[in-house]
């Protein structure tokens, strides 16, 4: 493991963070958290992907002078994973809301109405 | 005519789209503007996925591409090889097969729905989310690029949960709602870390590109074991099939047919992943065993499960659950043998894809008849029903159609695919064909023990009467689906079937080529 | 909840709302130029309304804000931006028609480094308009609608 | 007995996760990079922006975008629609 992929190794600890938030914890809005971690963490990777040593932002208007640019290709798939994100986090408060609202409590072991 | 289907692929995304963003303006004018705009985008819809699926078969099935956005794609690399620069939209005998399905679900689905959901709060919402999920899942089925399938996966994943949470004052729905989206936000959130991971390698999001430049190194390694996981878990694959019968079960019930056309897209999905993208780049003697045992453990789970359980609903997600693993058993035994390439696997992969079309029609078919009953009922609880054909003659015969051919009763289409399974994984193991067979008499003595418990014994008074024509027409189409298929299965097996199982098994130059080619 | 906060943060409110306004429609705007475009410039858009929302809570933006009208202008930002899709349907779907041709967004632009010319990239900026107007009143209806619910939830 | 197994394959993802990032490409250094050299090559030219990101997300790979604004689009209406108002029957 050298150091030169170390972004990448943080971007997985993020992941791996918080799919342990999702797995062990009890409050549904933890869960939420967790989600929320694990695509931070996928965001991250994806814009640490397309930096290139020495690179500035793609965009021409008064670009300073540079020997090459970073690749636009990542920012434009993190800019779809961001707002994918926020989708996801509605709606699962939405949920979490409602949930609240029936059973009266945001513990995931008391929120066990569907068995079997 | 030929510009139509020229832009074919893509109008069968953009027009679902068009109706659902348009679905809320014109449900000002009041209930019925609004059920025939949707009848009739479903309509259209429909109409161009048979036009697709006819071009395509007319080719045999051979890939056609459709650029988005401008002329050339491809730019050629010094080193001979080509990256497509735009998302292009590659639709091969597989993808118009899948198509296929998805109109016949979701048209039936939507017709159903008018009668369904009358009287009910928040229509409008609910057509807007039909047709953003049919949207989605035409997506998934038509593109040719890696993260473009992403995105729909996770539109048809919004959509999908917002309608099992849409019956807001039942407490389970909510309680599925939150489970599914969480869990489909996780699979969605692994196969990006896998798109992630090969344009990180190979600088390119193409399907076909990506198939081309794969090495089989440890990062491809694992981005497809990312993608396998997140994959088999939105198709229902038991290890992770636990949110599925929440899922069908608390879903209003035309959705829950639709629900599993999403659960089939993801599966199409899983299948382009391991024989297009990754082929004969990785060992696919040990991938199909693994997909064998996946499937042969969600054939028994499922099965098993259904057996215990009284309420109509979740019995019928748990069949649903245990027919995705006979596709998993004949397209993992055409998998295993894929090297060789010897006839029986030939089979065993035409049995697994038809199982597809012919499980979407008659699991749609139960879930119908389930959401009649109830509604007339009142009650999911089958102790609590009784004397049903008595009140519900149609309803009940057209259940028991639906439940013969799940069980894989001769006359009727379920059978059909189920032989060709049984018969080509008798040639791998004779076990699997065990299995197989003795799940599915398991399941005929669960539909026996609901068709006593639901429709024999005293006439109950105070039930509800027959369901209404909006009803019953579906329900006789789907019907028809499964007598024919079940009649004349080698006629469609020709037609429809064999051209997607070339798609798949022979067609991984053949698409390869198309883009790299040069455009 | 739905009193809203103290005197203080509705008067700096009162100062930044514009503000947040302007600056949220220049990003919006100027997408195909500077950093930023439809999706960012709509959520500071977005967030502006929130602040508006939290310094006069739900009570006090009654008149101003109503949940139905932001859902209509979000399905007419959507409908606008498939459409701008459409426009090209004669070579393919999302083909950009506009770009170096014609007086509306066609100018051409000079290779390099430069000021950057407003009045070009075809349907870049209409997309732009269009995604910003979905994303700014989308977020806000979300933002109210949650706000009203669990309000509601208190007076339970 | 389940929160061991769960453990045990929340490991077995972690571990999974560190190999592939540890196994990657140095940071800085893209192996391929040649799509996006053309689009940072090209965009003036063929879609007259400045800003390449922009001209990726909305004309090389718009249909990314149209997706992504389905999204937005599929989350805003499943608020609203737990949200609604309900039939006096439904409550």
């Amino acid at each position: 493991m050298n150091i030169g992929n170390l972004p990448f190794v943080v971007a997985a600890l993020l992941v791996v963070f918080g799919i342990y938030t999702f797995l062990f914890k009890r409050n549904l809005i933890k869960l939420v958290i967790g989600v929320s971690l694990v695509e931070t963490g996928v965001n991250l990777f994806l814009v640490t992907l397309g930096y290139r040593t020495g690179g500035i932002a793609p965009i021409w208007t008064f670009a300073p002078e540079a020997e090459r640019m970073v690749l636009p290709t990542p920012q434009a798939l993190t800019l779809t994973s961001i707002v994918i994100g926020l989708a996801t986090t509605a709606l699962l408060l939405s949920f979490a809301v409602f949930i609240h609202r029936h059973y009266g409590t945001l513990d995931v072991r008391k929120v066990k109405e569907l068995r079997g | 005519m030929t510009a139509l289907t020229n832009h074919a692929p893509v109008l069968l995304i953009a027009i679902p789209l068009l109706g659902a963003f348009a679905v809320p303006l014109i449900g000002k004018l009041g209930r019925t503007a609004r059920n025939t705009f949707v009848g009739f985008i479903a309509a259209i819809t429909a109409a161009f996925a048979g036009l697709l699926a006819a071009s395509v078969f007319g080719q045999a099935g051979a890939p056609s591409l459709y650029v988005l956005g401008g002329h050339g794609f491809a730019v050629p690399l010094p080193s001979g090889m080509s990256v497509p620069i735009r998302i292009l939209l590659e639709v091969d005998g597989m993808g118009a097969f899948m198509a296929l399905i998805t109109a016949l679900i979701t048209l039936t689905g939507a017709f159903f729905s008018f009668s369904y959901w009358k009287g009910r709060s928040g229509g409008t919402l609910f057509y807007s989310l039909l047709m953003l999920l049919t949207a989605g899942i035409f997506g998934m089925e038509l593109t040719g690029d890696m993260f473009n399938f992403f995105v729909f996966l996770e539109v048809t994943s919004i959509a999908a949960c917002g309608l099992i949470g849409f019956r807001v004052w039942l407490k389970t729905s909510q309680e599925a709602g939150f489970k599914v989206m969480a869990l489909y936000t996780l699979s969605g959130l692994f196969v990006l870390l896998a798109v992630g991971l090969l344009y990180g390698q190979y600088g390119g999001l193409n399907i076909a590109y990506l198939a081309g430049a794969l090495t089989g190194s440890t990062i491809d390694i694992v981005a497809l074991g990312l993608l396998l996981t997140g994959l088999a878990l939105k198709a229902g694959a038991v290890p992770l099939h636990m949110w599925a019968p929440d899922a069908y079960g608390e879903a209003p019930a035309p959705m829950s047919a639709v629900l599993v056309a999403n659960s089939q897209a993801s599966l199409y999905g899983l299948f382009r992943v391991l024989f297009t993208l990754f082929g004969l780049t990785i060992s696919v003697a040990a991938l199909g065993w693994i997909l064998i045992v996946l499937a042969l453990l969600t054939i028994f789970v499922g099965v098993t499960m259904a057996l215990i359980q009284n309420d109509i609903k979740r019995l019928i997600a748990y069949g649903a659950v245990s027919q995705i693993g006979y596709m998993l058993l004949g397209v993992g035994v055409g998998l295993a043998v894929s090297v060789a390439k010897p006839d029986y696997g030939f089979v065993a992969m035409q049995g697994g894809i038809f199982h597809m079309l012919n499980d979407a029609a008659c699991i749609g078919l139960l879930f119908f008849a389930s959401g009649a009953i109830v509604r007339a009922t009142g009650t999911r609880d089958l102790n609590r029903m009784g004397g049903l054909a008595h009140s519900m003659k149609w309803t009940s015969v057209l259940f028991l159609v639906g439940a013969f051919a799940l069980a894989g009763v001769p006359p009727f289409n379920g059978f059909a695919s189920k032989f060709l399974i049984y018969e080509a994984s008798f040639k791998l193991s004779p076990f699997l064909a065990v299995i197989a067979i003795l799940s599915s008499i398991l399941l005929l003595a669960v539909f026996v023990k609901v068709f006593q418990a639901a429709f024999l014994g005293a006439r109950q008074e105070g039930l509800g009467g027959e369901a209404p024509m909006g009803m019953m027409v579906p329900m006789v189409a789907l019907a028809l689906v499964v007598v024919a298929f079940g009649l004349f299965p080698g006629f469609f097996v020709d037609r429809i079937v064999t051209p997607a199982v070339n798609a798949l098994w022979y067609g991984r130059e053949a698409y390869i080529g198309l883009v790299l080619g040069g455009g | 909840m739905n009193t809203g906060m103290s005197i203080i943060v509705r008067t700096i409110t009162r100062l930044v709302y514009g503000l947040a306004l302007v600056f949220g429609f220049y990003v919006i705007m100027h997408g195909h130029l500077t950093p930023g475009g439809g999706f960012q410039g709509g959520a500071v858009v977005a967030s502006a309304f929130a602040l508006l929302l939290v310094a006069f809570g739900a009570a006090g933006i009654k008149g101003h804000l109503n949940q139905h009208l932001l859902q209509t202008l979000e399905e007419i930002g959507a409908l606008a931006f498939l459409a701008l899709g459409f426009v090209g349907i004669g070579t393919a779907f999302f083909y950009n028609l506009l770009a170096n041709s014609g007086p509306l967004f066609g100018g051409s632009v000079p290779i390099g480094p430069s000021a950057g010319v407003f009045n070009a990239a075809g349907t870049l900026p209409l997309m732009n308009w269009a995604v910003g107007l979905k994303v700014m009143t989308g977020i806000a209806a979300v933002v109210i609608v949650m706000l009203v619910g669990a309000r509601k939830e208190e007076t339970e | 007995m389940r929160k061991a197994a769960v453990l045990v394959a929340f490991l077995f993802v972690g571990a999974f996760l560190l190999l592939a990032a540890t196994s990657m490409r140095p940071f800085g250094e893209p192996s391929f990079a040649d799509m996006d050299d053309y689009f940072i090559a090209n965009t003036q030219v063929e879609v007259a922006a400045n800003n390449v990101v922009t001209a990726v997300v909305f004309d090389y790979r718009g249909f990314d975008t149209l997706g992504e604004a389905t999204v937005l689009f599929a989350a805003v209406v499943g608020v609203l629609a737990l949200f609604r108002k309900l039939r006096e029957d439904e409550v």
